[in-house]
């Protein structure tokens, strides 16, 4: 920025940076205890503002999330009225997006596991379940691999493992995943693409 | 999509069908509107009239599953009444090649067509070459077996009675449309259309496609701005996960995944790779190598050397001729030959196709992977209505993933926009990203095989699956450059004699400079230049410069490929690179340099037979394909009647159904065509309230307020006919199933008059499940066949035969 | 805030009828939503309710030529300047607010329902729980901030705007003219005019729910002229309200409006 | 009501609503309002030397060149003294503690030994100051200040001579297009929520983007910190990361009628006080943010 404020005031002769208020007899008493006030009662809030992109349909329409600081939790979203596609609009849905975040009660918050025959979930933790899935996978891939098919040709498959989805993930987690089934030897993979 | 979504308000008619646009894309219909506004005609095709319909300048319905037979007329009408584009027509599609004197077409079939394999053998759909190799061309396309006569014979039988007959559409409404679409073929008026599941879910959905791209060919719409053909898509990473390859019969990029046949990687590099002996044909997929390549480079780092193929034969091999999309994993599942699923944010037990056989499937499993942020029938189905749970001894996880403003990475809109967001909040109570979860999964996988090994285990201990940052959290950053790719070792790249080094570890600007010999790694070659060299993250760009003024926004987020915003783009010029139409130039050779959008391809526009190409780089022959050999059924499109339709006989030909679909034996997968049980036809759609499987919106009170539960939709006559009031509670069922809803009797479907009799046709939308809200109606495709697309397996969604009656 | 004669346009040819406005009014106002169920139509809730205060109607039309459009007029109230029921409220809930609209001081409604009767728009709503009427009292709150009401800001198509009264009515004939056909503004010229006022694309007679020629009832003259302050001074607002209720409009029958049922999901 | 009425109706209405809902802000608004009304009223009559909208280089200007450095907008031969006579009175009403130096101030420039047309003909204005300041005696801030106010209502008038130049130029910088002051306050609207910029020297408005910071235009899309008063929504404001400067910004402003974001910002003085107690700097001076 090579236009800084300082050259110009000199250009422009306008000298107000000494103008101070309290200097010409402007009682601020009552400006000073209201923002004291505001300040003891912790009413100042800190926020930020985020960009993200709509997660409904494809238009790819911008957002603006406003978070509060302290919280972590979103109480704001509208349309960034920079994205060139919705211009700062939004439709019927995406003025709801404020739905999927975790102000929406039904949003999934703990590992959930059944048992075989089980009736009903029961509350399992993220070090329980990933080397118990990890576990299934290995024996399911190992039991059901094949090496070489009918005609003898090596074909490496894992054809007891199937993955299906997601278009609703963000690319990097969509090659993570193929990466990570390929890698396994899978061949039974789609997602909703396909329907 | 060719275009984009802004693209849209440079048209001077927008044809939009097999989309309900206003409903479900409301911000692309705002450009639609603007190009209303500007004075351009908005058409509607659709079985049913609809709030996309109610905004439109008119709405033509016509009958599920005759699409072909719509656009195979328009054809007809472009021919006869002279109305193509002929410029462009000669010098830019294979209109001037000649077929094989042993092609033809016959009573339905191609040559070549084997019944008991349901596969064409394609050896006849060939042209005839010169003594250099180059496909010879008749320029006046007079030669009785040019592409163009071949063409004009073939859709000489859509004449307006015939193509009335069979979709249903009056002949004035018929030749309406094709007048109104048909007047886009001069140079400076640009059509454009704007289609969705509505043409996909078909069992000749790619064909229906294809047909609306030989029509964008002949009028010469291709690579315009306001032109071009744009899928309106339903999910807000579909193209991501679409680039990414979430789809058994590709790897990132749109790469073939290798078949067992090929069992070197020099016999796959040479399959995969085309050749052209026509200078003029940059045939870009030559670089195929380079991209395959760069791939295993991504995956198994140094592992992947030379001596080993890059790592070819760890990758899996499919067994040629077998598929093993979403319908043959359930039809695999249901035999019991599946014993663990993944399912990620997704819920098929709603939204696949033939529900009975997928849940019954479903319980045949051992263990299930549920990653969501919210649970669904599919995650739940072991509980489901009719289901003996206890009986049930899969092994289900649920795992709580974040949702998309709960994390940061990129997503791609339909229009190839690829966004960088950003992570606004902490997910709640224990839930991480879907990258995270895989990370941790694979990474334990990873150990265990380490430690005990197991068969190919080099595949899995080999693989690079170091994402995450210093906290160990999934680093979405770290993946994305892995995905642009890297140099590996220091490099000096030449261009036009200017030379320029990048040093190893430096991110690879662009795909043109990767390399086939292991120098450079790219987990998706068409991502490659997401990142410049210098480490800018270009998805993150919000720069509002539009020089062009037709909405290209350049420096907007990354449009792959290398950023061009409208494919085909040397198209919108003639042979010496001047626009077609300047005032609405999209690009221009300047004598030295194409100035506008990023040209489909740096060479000089055809006319210098030296250096210039054709502009459809992507091609083999460098041009667009009215003939296209590489379909499943069939170089031209034909109007076949859908799996399950009202006719007993194709009116057009012997052939009633897609000669090269696949048809599924299970004994859940019955057919009833032209049966009297199920005499009306049937399709199924979404609502603006909610949002594909509902798996998201049914959650949200205020939208469920709105649209609470199953509905059918019947036009007035066949309700009177039934004795149905407008809703009661009734049932609607095919010989798969049954669907108890509501009976909404309106005047938006009218009776069609096919082939001089009335055939009624109803709809309902499959947003619904049984989880939630209790009493909203369960998944309408318990109605649905379990048969797709001959090309993409695509499921048949749009079409098939019902009963309506009291409950 | 001391504001400017306000008046809310909705452009009924732009309506894609996506329900935005259905939501945004929910959510600012911060009303339930009841499960319903499906009788037939997108219409949903099927008519105003305590907690829908606005309401996209649904409406298929084949005109005398046989030629069928889909309607959608987004229903609430019309803030007529001559508010008959402004006039007939005995207790001083409903009001006309600086702006022109009919503001509604819940904590004073005594659920006497006259509003209901005299309203020649059939708006306000009544419910037995808390024995108030409500309506749609165009954001008073978000006027106050200067702020235009929550559905306006949520119309993604243009097709709800709020502006001056003369420059809003001038835009309206311009649209209707540029339309041409049957098109027409609907609301300036009744009851005084209304400060919410439609462009339609049709004549008024062919919409569903939509009087022809809407007009503050004889009985609410006669109750304001005649008989409101009488009854006021003697004896109060309740008994009063009820008295009358009861000679012009007979004995109070059970609000057949109460078929909501529980409140939100499963 | 012709146009002077129908502003000055407006902002007496504004300060009005402003008090409502901010009383402790009493003072600065009555403080300023007679300035602001006499503003409003002289930018209407005084007549000045039109500069030619043509004459501007818009090159220049999309290139991010203000036009006050293309040519002058405070020239020798504006009616000062005109000026002068009419805005001391309201500065007076406004500042009665400035009463006396006032006075002495207008009989220097009765009497000839000030002459403002000196100050704009010069090209550093420091000199000339000094010598009034020794001529008579008064506090330099007080010739500050008088000229602060002598300028608005020149200022004003030439910018909306320049109004369809610079609303169509492309600008794209967190300084004024016009007279090169960055922004006091910005308004974020609320239907689309555009973000725009307001410059209390010559009243220009323009849109700017919302993840740039206006004075060091570093791009933080990724987090944009401010500060908003719980209960109080709309009053806000944004603080920028590196160069650790804050801007008023009135969040979702009412979009029913115009407003004057001067007003609104002296409303939330209380917010310019707890920023600099943060260490924030305001990005610019606009004599009614800062306090001592």
């Amino acid at each position: 920025m090579e236009m800084t404020r300082r050259g110009f005031l000199i250009v422009t002769g306008a000298v107000g940076s000494g103008v101070a208020l309290s200097t010409f007899g402007l009682d601020l008493g009552p400006v000073r205890a209201y923002a004291e006030e505001l300040d003891k009662a912790k009413r100042l809030k800190a926020a930020k503002q985020v960009t993200t992109v709509c997660c409904y349909c494809s238009v790819g329409c911008g957002l603006i999330c406003s978070v509060d600081k302290v919280t972590g939790k979103i109480f704001n979203i509208e349309g960034d009225p920079e994205h060139p596609i919705n211009e700062g609009s939004l439709c019927a849905k995406g003025a709801g997006f404020f739905d999927l975040t975790e102000a929406n009660k039904y949003r999934l918050r703990k590992v959930l596991y059944r048992a075989p025959g089980g009736m009903d979930w029961e509350e399992k933790s993220w070090d329980w379940a990933i080397p118990r899935i990890a576990r299934l996978v290995k024996d399911a891939r190992d039991k059901g691999f094949v090496a070489r098919n009918a005609k003898g040709e090596l074909v490496n498959r894992a054809e007891t493992i199937a993955h299906l989805g997601s278009s609703n993930v963000d690319s990097e987690e969509c090659w993570l995943m193929v990466t990570k089934a390929r890698a396994l030897g899978m061949v039974y993979i789609d997602h909703q693409a396909r329907v | 999509m060719t275009n984009h979504y802004i693209d849209l308000k440079n048209s001077d008619c927008i044809l939009i069908m097999g989309s309900n646009a206003a409903e479900h894309h409301p911000i692309a219909f705002k450009w639609i509107l603007r190009a209303k506004e500007r004075g351009a005609k908005i058409i509607h095709v659709d079985p049913r009239y609809t709030r996309t319909s109610a905004r439109c300048d008119y709405h033509v319905p016509l009958r599920s599953g005759t699409d072909i037979a719509f656009l195979g007329g328009m054809i007809h009408y472009i021919l006869t009444e002279n109305k193509f584009f002929k410029e462009y027509v000669v010098n830019y599609t294979n209109a001037s090649f000649i077929v094989d004197s042993g092609f033809h077409f016959k009573d339905g079939l191609f040559s070549g067509y084997d019944a008991k394999k349901r596969k064409y053998n394609k050896e006849t759909w060939v042209f005839e070459k010169e003594g250099s190799g180059i496909p010879k061309r008749d320029m006046t396309l007079s030669h009785p077996r040019t592409v163009f006569q071949l063409m004009k014979r073939h859709y000489s039988r859509y004449t307006p009675d015939k193509v009335s007959g069979i979709t249903g559409v009056s002949k004035e409404n018929l030749l309406k449309v094709y007048a109104e679409y048909g007047a886009t073929g001069a140079p400076d008026k640009a059509g454009t259309e704007c289609y969705a599941l509505g043409w996909t879910h078909h069992t000749t959905g790619s064909q229906i496609i294809r047909t609306m791209s030989m029509i964008q060919l002949l009028l010469g719409n291709m690579g315009i701005a306001g032109g071009g053909v744009n899928a309106l898509r339903g999910e807000p990473n579909v193209q991501g996960s679409t680039d990414h390859c979430i789809l058994y019969g590709n790897l990132p990029g749109y790469l073939k995944m290798p078949t067992a046949s090929l069992d070197t990687l020099e016999k796959y590099l040479h399959k995969c790779t085309p050749e052209t002996k026509d200078p003029q044909s940059a045939n870009y997929y030559q670089h195929y190598p380079k991209f395959f390549v760069s791939l295993l480079k991504s995956f198994w780092g140094e592992k992947a050397t030379p001596e080993n193929g890059f790592g070819y034969h760890w990758l899996p091999k499919m067994d040629d001729g077998v598929a093993y999309s979403l319908m043959h994993l359930f039809d695999k599942m249901y035999e019991g030959k599946i014993k663990g699923l993944f399912a990620v944010g997704t819920d098929p037990a709603v939204s696949a196709p033939n529900t009975a056989k997928v849940r019954k499937a479903l319980e045949k499993l051992d263990w299930l992977v549920g990653e969501n942020i919210f649970d669904n029938e599919t995650h739940s189905f072991w509980k489901g209505p009719g289901v003996d749970t206890k009986s049930v001894k899969t092994e289900v996880f649920l795992l709580p993933a974040s949702a998309s403003m709960e994390k940061e990475g990129s997503q791609s809109n339909s229009g190839r926009w690829v966004q960088w967001k950003y992570k606004a909040a902490e997910a709640d109570g224990d839930a991480i990203p879907v990258g995270e979860i895989t990370i941790r999964i694979m990474a334990e996988i990873q150990k265990l095989y380490a430690k005990e090994g197991g068969p190919n285990a080099e595949a899995i201990v080999n693989l690079k699956w170091d994402y995450t940052d210093r906290q160990g959290r999934y680093d979405a950053l770290k993946v994305a450059k892995q995905i642009n790719g890297y140099f590996l070792k220091d490099t000096v790249i030449e261009d036009k004699g200017t030379k320029t080094e990048f040093k190893k570890g430096q991110l690879v600007p662009t795909f043109g400079m990767l390399h086939a010999d292991g120098a450079t790694s790219s987990g998706n070659w068409i991502m490659s230049g997401s990142f410049g060299a210098n480490g800018e993250n270009k998805m993150a760009k919000r720069g509002k410069e539009d020089p062009t003024g037709l909405g290209l926004y350049p420096n907007w987020s990354f449009c792959w490929p290398v950023n061009r915003r409208i494919i085909y783009n040397r198209a919108s010029c003639d042979m010496n690179g001047k626009p077609y139409n300047p005032k609405r130039k999209l690009l221009e050779w300047t004598g030295d340099k194409w100035v506008g959008d990023v040209p489909d391809g740096p060479w000089p526009p055809q006319a210098d037979k030296a250096k210039g190409k054709y502009p459809f780089i992507m091609k083999a022959d460098g041009l667009g394909a009215l003939f296209g050999p590489g379909m499943a059924e069939g170089p031209f499109p034909e109007h076949y009647e859908p799996l399950e339709g009202p006719l007993a006989k194709n009116p057009l030909s012997g052939q009633l159904i897609n000669p090269a679909i696949e048809l599924f034996k299970s004994d859940l997968d019955k057919v009833a065509n032209a049966d009297a049980r199920f005499p009306y036809v049937c399709t199924t759609y979404s609502c603006t309230e909610h949002w594909c499987s509902g798996a998201l919106t049914r959650w949200q009170l205020w939208l469920l307020e709105m649209q609470p539960e199953l509905y059918v939709e019947i036009g007035e006559k066949l309700a009177k006919e039934k004795g149905i009031q407008n809703g009661e509670r009734i049932k609607v069922s095919s010989i798969r199933g049954e669907v108890p809803c509501v009976a909404m009797v309106t005047k938006r479907f009218q009776p069609f008059t096919i082939e001089g009799k009335t055939v009624h046709q109803v709809g309902l939308p499959f947003n619904y499940g049984w989880l939630f809200p209790k009493d909203g109606g369960d998944s309408t495709n318990f109605l649905t066949p379990t048969v797709g697309d001959a090309n993409t397996f695509c499921p048949e969604y749009k079409a098939f035969m019902v009963n309506v009656t009291k409950l | 805030m001391k504001g400017i004669e306000l008046v809310k346009l909705i452009d009924t040819s732009l309506c894609t009828a996506c329900r935005g406005c259905q939501v945004a009014c929910k959510q600012w106002n911060e009303v339930p939503a009841f499960r319903t169920k499906n009788n037939g139509s997108y219409q949903n809730p099927p008519d105003l309710q305590w907690n829908t205060w606005t309401l996209i109607r649904f409406q298929e039309y084949e005109d005398a030529g046989g030629k069928f459009t889909w309607l959608f007029r987004k229903d609430g109230c019309m803030h007529c300047t001559d508010a008959a029921c402004v006039r007939v409220c005995p207790s001083g809930a409903l009001y006309h607010t600086p702006f022109g609209t009919v503001g509604l001081r819940k904590e004073k409604c005594i659920g006497c329902k006259e509003c209901v009767s005299a309203c020649p728009f059939n708006i306000p709503r009544y419910d037995k729980a808390t024995d108030k009427i409500y309506k749609c009292d165009l954001c008073q709150g978000r006027l106050q901030d200067n702020l235009s009401p929550a559905c306006v800001k949520s119309c993604p198509t243009g097709a709800l705007t709020i502006g001056a009264r003369e420059a809003m009515i001038k835009k309206a004939h311009a649209r209707a003219k540029a339309l041409g056909g049957d098109a027409n503004v609907y609301g300036d010229k009744f009851v005084d005019g209304t400060h919410v006022i439609y462009v339609l694309k049709e004549k008024p007679e062919v919409y569903d729910a939509l009087p022809v020629n809407p007009h503050v009832p004889l009985s609410v003259m006669a109750w304001k002229d005649l008989l409101k302050p009488l009854s006021l001074v003697a004896a109060g607002g309740v008994l009063a309200a009820s008295f009358l209720h009861y000679i012009i409009h007979g004995p109070k029958t059970p609000d057949d409006a109460d078929n909501q049922t529980k409140e939100g999901g499963a | 009501m012709t146009d002077i009425e129908g502003a000055s109706a407006r902002l007496a209405r504004e300060i009005g609503n402003v008090l409502e809902r901010n009383p402790q802000s009493r003072n600065i608004l009555q403080a300023f309002e007679p300035i602001l009304q006499e503003k409003a009223r002289l930018a209407e009559r005084i007549v000045c030397k039109q500069i030619d909208p043509s004459a501007i280089d818009r090159s220049r200007l999309a290139g991010g060149i203000p036009v006050i450095r293309q040519t002058p907008l405070l020239l020798p031969e504006d009616p000062w003294e005109e000026i002068v006579r009419a805005v001391i009175p309201a500065i007076i009403q406004g500042f009665p503690a400035l009463r006396a130096e006032l006075l002495v101030l207008q009989k220097g420039i009765d009497d000839g030994t000030i002459r403002l047309s000196d100050f704009y003909r010069a090209q550093d204005g420091h000199p000339v100051l000094a010598r009034w300041a020794a001529a008579i005696v008064v506090r330099q801030v007080a010739i500050d200040f008088l000229l602060w106010a002598a300028e608005k209502p020149v200022l004003e008038n030439r910018r909306r001579t320049l109004q369809e130049v610079l609303s169509t130029s492309g600008w794209d910088r967190g300084y004024c297009p016009c007279c090169g002051e960055l922004p006091s306050v910005a308004v974020i609207h609320e239907k689309i929520p555009q973000r725009w910029l307001h410059c209390s020297r010559c009243g220009h408005d323009w849109r700017f983007s919302r993840t740039l910071c206006p004075c060091c235009a570093r791009e933080s899309q990724r987090e944009m910190p401010y500060f908003f008063v719980e209960g109080r929504e709309q009053e806000t404001a944004f603080i920028c990361a590196s160069c650790k400067r804050y801007l008023i910004t009135v969040n979702h402003i009412g979009d029913l009628e115009e407003h004057d974001p001067d007003v609104l910002a002296m409303g939330m003085a209380h917010l310019d006080l707890l920023m600099q107690q943060k260490g924030f700097l305001p990005m610019t001076v606009s004599a009614w943010n800062v306090f001592d």
